[in-house]
């Protein structure tokens, strides 16, 4: 099983920003978790230090033990599959098939399994019937789906979204979170970079702030989000999610999702 | 039709009226005298020649939409992105890939496919302006001015081409045209390699065809400009067979006819102004026919002779994919986009409402 | 006011109609929330209101437009630039490129007006402090954040002084702190006797809305208050999330607890 | 309108008198540079012209260094070039060569040196305003100052597509076939990526009066005047003569 692990790790640009400050993080092998932080906090600069896109200006990025610096992006493509947030800097399939197929391809699937692959991925992802559709017909929603149907048909041990749900109406995001909970209970290690804290409180068990190129807070949401951590989480620029706030408003301690206040209020009524 | 072929025809009669007095006039067609005049000359014949176009439209029709027609916001729009690309991807290949093509007319193709003849020419003509003047480094380049001229002329007639529809996917066509598509084609190879050969045998005088083992540096140019050519010969290949597209052919002629004239107005000006130097991989083809004794004139031609076809071959065939790979929607919405739809595809496409002006 | 009544519309080649009979009024000084699913036909509305559609994406369009009154269907899309305007979703794509700095991007539409020199000047200081961005004035526009640009966007379009604007998903690529800015933003538009039409998913923007508008299958469904359209439980069929509010009162009846748990409405 | 606008965005930058010049000027001198090199012959003639037109403006404007060392950085290629295709392979005597190679040397020097010097002095939004004040229609302002901008825009666009592609396993690294294949795979997006922009940008463009027949407001006035007006056309005067006497072949050059 694949462990993602982060030592120091430091980075600057090249035209001096500092985008990362020592970062230490462990991601064990089959766990999930959300990767939350305002605009410049360091989010997608981490999300490339784990395929090797960028290398740590100090620190070590280690995956499945080895030492990323010894292995080439297209080697930890085998092992880390990341799914960018804009679709046109990615699409240029002719059809939505030959998109899903360009990467297991270019790791040597043979091409029944490729396509076996992307028939049962389209399906998952609602979109069976478009395989042969150009992906500029598609809408926002259904780009986006290709672009993340097209990472997962690598079938690589860890994956990371950036931004999944950027531009989604509410059954796309409904397909992102029954995907990911997929993921994880399919033993796959899950990264996911979001600033929809909704979405992050519904679907992730751990929740991982950064800051400034600096993780502040870590852990599960229950923790992450209780009403003594929101000034941390204001201080590095973001909102509790709704239902957080709801809850606390109610008087039932920490209730991250929806979920968490019909149990808080159902125990309740119980009790009286 | 006739009143548009009155209007080509006035257009080009005028441009060849010009040109050929000018030539006469400023020191007849040999190489040596004509070579400092050759580009004025074509500075002035082929605006007078779109004037001339222009002002019969004119004189039927009191509008000129046939021309403003080519310029609505959406193609302004395309024409930097087009300046862009020849530019980017031409500063690539000169400098990265050191092999004899340019690759610095898909913006000039793109925009006179979906656009027209004029907006194709213009978009060549501003390209090499802004790549010696306002091209940032490391893209500057200060000898493209002077090539603006060649591009005027790729895009008028890759325009052309475009609205005869040479540029329409006709994917399963029938055997029997198939068999004329790849006559067609094997004929236009056969010329591209009849006019290399006859200027390689002319500039080394008989000796051996293949480039002297010895020359490495020749020796693995030939090997990375056949590798280039091999795989766009292989796509037209693919094309032609897989997916029985006759489009393949229509490419390649269109490729190599506008290489030869774009290598018969680059090679002057080539010879003239830079000892037909160009810092890119055609210097190596030059000097291989300087060491063999042609001079400078004959070099620089022999060298455009082989370099600007396969280059356009090549810049046809991936303006072919680009165009390929658009969504049919898109390319519709651009003033000449129909003539790049597939024949059945393009009617019903018919009642896109034209932009009001 | 702008009125679109019976209005229909087919895209170029299209073999079906994507916006059908559609029944639509923007009375200024309001903003109208305009909800749906992805392919419910919300960009065409928002193309057609504006008048892009048909002008400049091509296609038919059938029914009757009218702005102030005035029957707008032959007019030329300049004609039209200082009546009603419209913003798009991507930010970095709706720029100029022209402009060195923020001020020259608001400027830009006032300026292709030919409006005198003073009267450019004064709109676009003008549009620039109704959506908070004077500190911006003189910053590269290409080098500003997606939420930064949107606003600078929208401050562009005020600039032309227009009656009616037209926003298709202004928040959609956007963060919570950004969307908020743009939403206050286009709250101000009104305020200062704009009407505005704003498509959008995420639930955050009908708390701007004084009505929204539901779309569905290229028709309007319904129209009215936001809390009265986003409490009826239909909308989640049409793909419109519910606010947070919303869905959790229907998530406790559901569990059989009582909704007024919830208590009031923050 | 003589005062110049309160625009952050166009005002005259840098205090030397050549930045104060209309940029029209200094773009017909950088024309009028090149054409001339087109021209002349000889290494008298284009020494006094890289001298008149490009080494003493580049001075007044406090960027002589700069426009030497941009200068000789992109003519270096080239002259290597020219040098060993005249001077080694020509079948004439090798001082012939070189005679030649330098003249050739000389004219792409000069040309480099005015493109630079141009480029170093003139802002591309002075240049599009200027061009405005001077009647050149708006549409053709556009394209021509966003055929500049556009290019760093396209080359960032590609080193995302590149990232992107590489995250999916395309291997940049490995032989060529599969760099050529690698190649579709990068060129693609980008180019694609850039027309779904043009879309976007055309109707921000219409919804914002671009198509209104006439000329926008002009929010910038250069700094013009009778004797620059005398100046532009006097190049465009000498450069004819130049054409004419060269035909002639009455001068040395």
């Amino acid at each position: 099983m694949t462990e993602v692990r982060l030592e120091a790790v430091d980075f600057t640009y090249p035209d001096g920003t500092r985008a990362l400050d020592g970062v230490d993080l462990v991601v064990p092998a089959g766990s999930a978790l959300a990767l939350v932080g305002a605009n410049g906090s360091g989010k997608t600069t981490l999300a490339r230090h784990l395929n090797g896109l960028l290398r740590p200006s100090s620190g070590r990025v280690a995956v499945d033990g080895i030492d990323a610096a010894e292995r080439t992006v297209a080697q930890l493509a085998r092992s880390v599959g990341l799914c960018f947030q804009r679709p046109d800097r990615q699409i240029f399939g002719r059809t939505v098939r030959d998109e899903i197929e360009f990467g297991p391809r270019h790791q040597g699937v043979s091409s029944e399994d490729a396509f076996g692959r992307v028939k049962a991925l389209a399906s998952r992802l609602g979109l069976g019937e478009d395989l042969g559709a150009h992906p500029d017909d598609l809408g926002d929603t259904r780009r986006k789906l290709l672009t993340i149907a097209s990472v997962l048909a690598m079938e690589t041990p860890v994956f990371v979204l950036d931004e999944p749900t950027t531009g989604l109406d509410a059954r796309g995001v409904d397909r992102i979170e029954h995907i990911v909970r997929e993921l994880v209970e399919a033993g796959r290690t899950v990264i996911g970079i979001s600033h929809d804290m909704r979405f992050v409180a519904e679907t992730f068990e751990r929740v991982v702030v950064l800051d400034r190129g600096r993780i502040v807070l870590d852990g599960t949401t229950e923790e992450v989000f209780a009403e003594d951590r929101w000034p941390a989480l204001r201080g590095a620029g973001l909102e509790p999610p709704e239902a957080a706030v709801i809850g606390t408003r109610l008087g039932l301690g920490s209730t991250p999702t929806e979920a968490a206040i019909v149990g808080a209020l159902t125990s309740r009524a119980a009790r009286r | 039709m006739s009143a548009t072929w009155l209007r080509v025809g006035g257009g080009l009669a005028v441009f060849a009226l010009i040109a050929l007095a000018g030539l006469a006039a400023l020191g007849g067609l040999e190489f040596d005298e004509a070579l400092d005049t050759f580009t004025l000359v074509m500075v002035v014949a082929i605006p007078a020649g779109i004037a001339t176009y222009a002002l019969i439209e004119y004189a039927q029709t009191r509008r000129i939409d046939s021309i403003t027609g080519q310029f609505d916001t959406r193609t302004l729009v395309l024409m930097p992105v087009a300046i862009a690309l020849n530019i980017v991807l031409g500063t690539a290949v000169a400098s990265a890939l050191k092999i004899p093509i340019y690759f610095d007319s898909i913006g000039t193709i793109l925009v006179a496919a979906l656009a027209g003849p004029l907006a194709g020419a213009v978009t060549g003509f501003l390209a090499n302006v802004i790549w010696t003047y306002l091209a940032p480094p490391p893209f500057g380049s200060p000898f493209a001015v002077p090539f603006a001229v060649v591009a005027v002329v790729v895009g008028l007639m890759a325009g052309t081409f475009a609205r005869w529809g040479w540029l329409r996917p006709r994917p399963d066509s029938s055997g029997r045209r198939l068999l004329v598509g790849g006559a067609i084609s094997i004929g236009a190879v056969v010329v591209m390699v009849v006019i290399a050969l006859r200027a390689w045998l002319a500039a080394a005088d008989g000796s051996s065809l293949a480039p002297k083992s010895d020359d490495t540096a020749f020796f693995i140019l030939g090997w990375l400009v056949v590798l280039l050519v091999v795989g766009t010969a292989v796509g037209l290949v693919v094309l032609l067979v897989r997916r029985r597209d006759l489009a393949a052919a229509y490419i390649l002629a269109a490729g190599v006819l506008t290489g030869i004239v774009a290598a018969f107005i680059a090679a002057p000006i080539a010879a003239g102004l830079f000892g037909g130097v160009t810092g890119s991989g055609a210097d190596f083809v030059i000097a291989a026919f300087r060491r063999a004794g042609a001079d400078l004139e004959q070099a620089v031609l022999g060298q455009s002779l082989i370099s600007d076809p396969v280059d356009k071959v090549i810049t046809y065939f991936v303006v072919y994919l680009i165009l390929g790979a658009m969504a049919t929607r898109t390319k519709a919405r651009f003033p000449q986009g129909r003539y790049l739809l597939p024949l059945n595809e393009s009617e019903d496409v018919r009642d896109r409402a034209a932009p009001e002006r | 006011m702008l009125r679109l009544a019976g209005v229909s519309y087919r895209y170029p080649g299209a073999g079906h109609e994507t916006l059908h009979a559609v029944d639509l009024e923007l009375y200024p000084g309001t903003v109208t929330g305009l909800a749906g699913a992805e392919q419910a036909g919300k960009s065409t509305l928002c193309l057609v209101a504006g008048g892009l559609a048909p002008r400049v994406v091509g296609g038919t369009v059938n029914g009757e437009i009218d702005i102030d009154g005035q029957d707008t269907r032959d007019w030329p899309m300049h004609r039209l630039a200082d009546l009603v305007v419209t913003g798009l979703q991507d930010p970095g794509g709706q720029l100029s490129l022209i402009a060195e700095t923020v001020f020259g991007e608001v400027a830009f539409g006032p300026a292709n007006l030919g409006l005198p020199y003073d009267e450019v000047v004064s709109s676009a200081e003008e549009a620039l402090r109704l959506v908070g961005i004077e500190h911006l004035r003189a910053h590269d526009p290409t080098r500003l954040s997606g939420g930064q640009q949107q606003l600078v966007v929208i401050a562009g379009l005020l600039a032309m002084r227009p009656r009616y604007l037209v926003l298709d998903e202004p928040v959609a690529h956007l963060d919570a702190a950004s969307a908020k800015l743009v939403l206050t933003a286009i709250r101000a538009a009104a305020t200062a006797g704009t009407a505005v039409l704003m498509a959008e998913q995420r639930p955050e923007a009908w708390t701007a809305c004084d009505a929204v508008a539901v779309l569905g299958h290229g028709n309007i469904l319904a129209t009215g208050a936001p809390d009265e359209i986003l409490s009826n439980p239909r909308i989640t069929t049409l793909g419109i999330e519910e606010p947070a509010e919303v869905r959790l009162r229907r998530r406790l009846s559901e569990a059989g607890l009582d909704p007024e748990l919830m208590g009031s409405a923050s | 309108m003589s005062a110049t606008a309160p625009l952050p965005s166009a005002r005259a930058q840098g205090a030397s008198p050549w930045h104060e010049l209309d940029p029209l000027t200094r773009l017909v001198v950088a024309l009028g540079t090149v054409a001339a090199a087109l021209v002349l012959g000889g290494i008298v003639c284009l020494s006094l012209l890289a001298a008149l037109t490009v080494l003493v403006p580049a001075a007044v404007a406090r960027e002589l260094r700069e426009v030497l060392r941009l200068s000789l950085l992109l003519a270096l290629p080239l002259g290597v070039s020219v040098v060993v295709v005249n001077v080694l392979f020509s079948p004439g005597t090798p001082a012939e060569g070189a005679l030649l190679a330098t003249g050739v040397v000389l004219r792409i020097l000069t040309m480099a040196g005015a493109a630079v010097l141009f480029y170093r002095t003139t802002r591309p939004a002075e240049l599009l305003a200027s061009l405005q004040y001077h009647g050149v229609p708006s549409r053709a302002t556009f394209v021509i100052h966003n055929g500049a901008a556009m290019i760093p825009r396209l080359a960032e666009r590609a080193r995302e597509v590149t990232e992107a592609q590489r995250a999916r396993g395309l291997d940049t690294e490995g032989n060529l076939l599969r760099r050529g294949r690698g190649l579709v795979a990068l060129a693609a997006p980008t180019v694609l990526g850039a027309m779904a922009e043009v879309e976007t940008r055309t109707l921000a463009l219409e919804t914002r009066g671009f198509t209104r027949p006439g000329r926008p407001t002009l929010l910038w006035t250069p700094h013009d005047g009778p004797v620059q007006r005398l100046a532009r056309w006097g190049v465009l005067l000498v450069l004819i003569v130049l054409v004419l006497e060269h035909l002639a072949g009455v001068l040395p050059c």
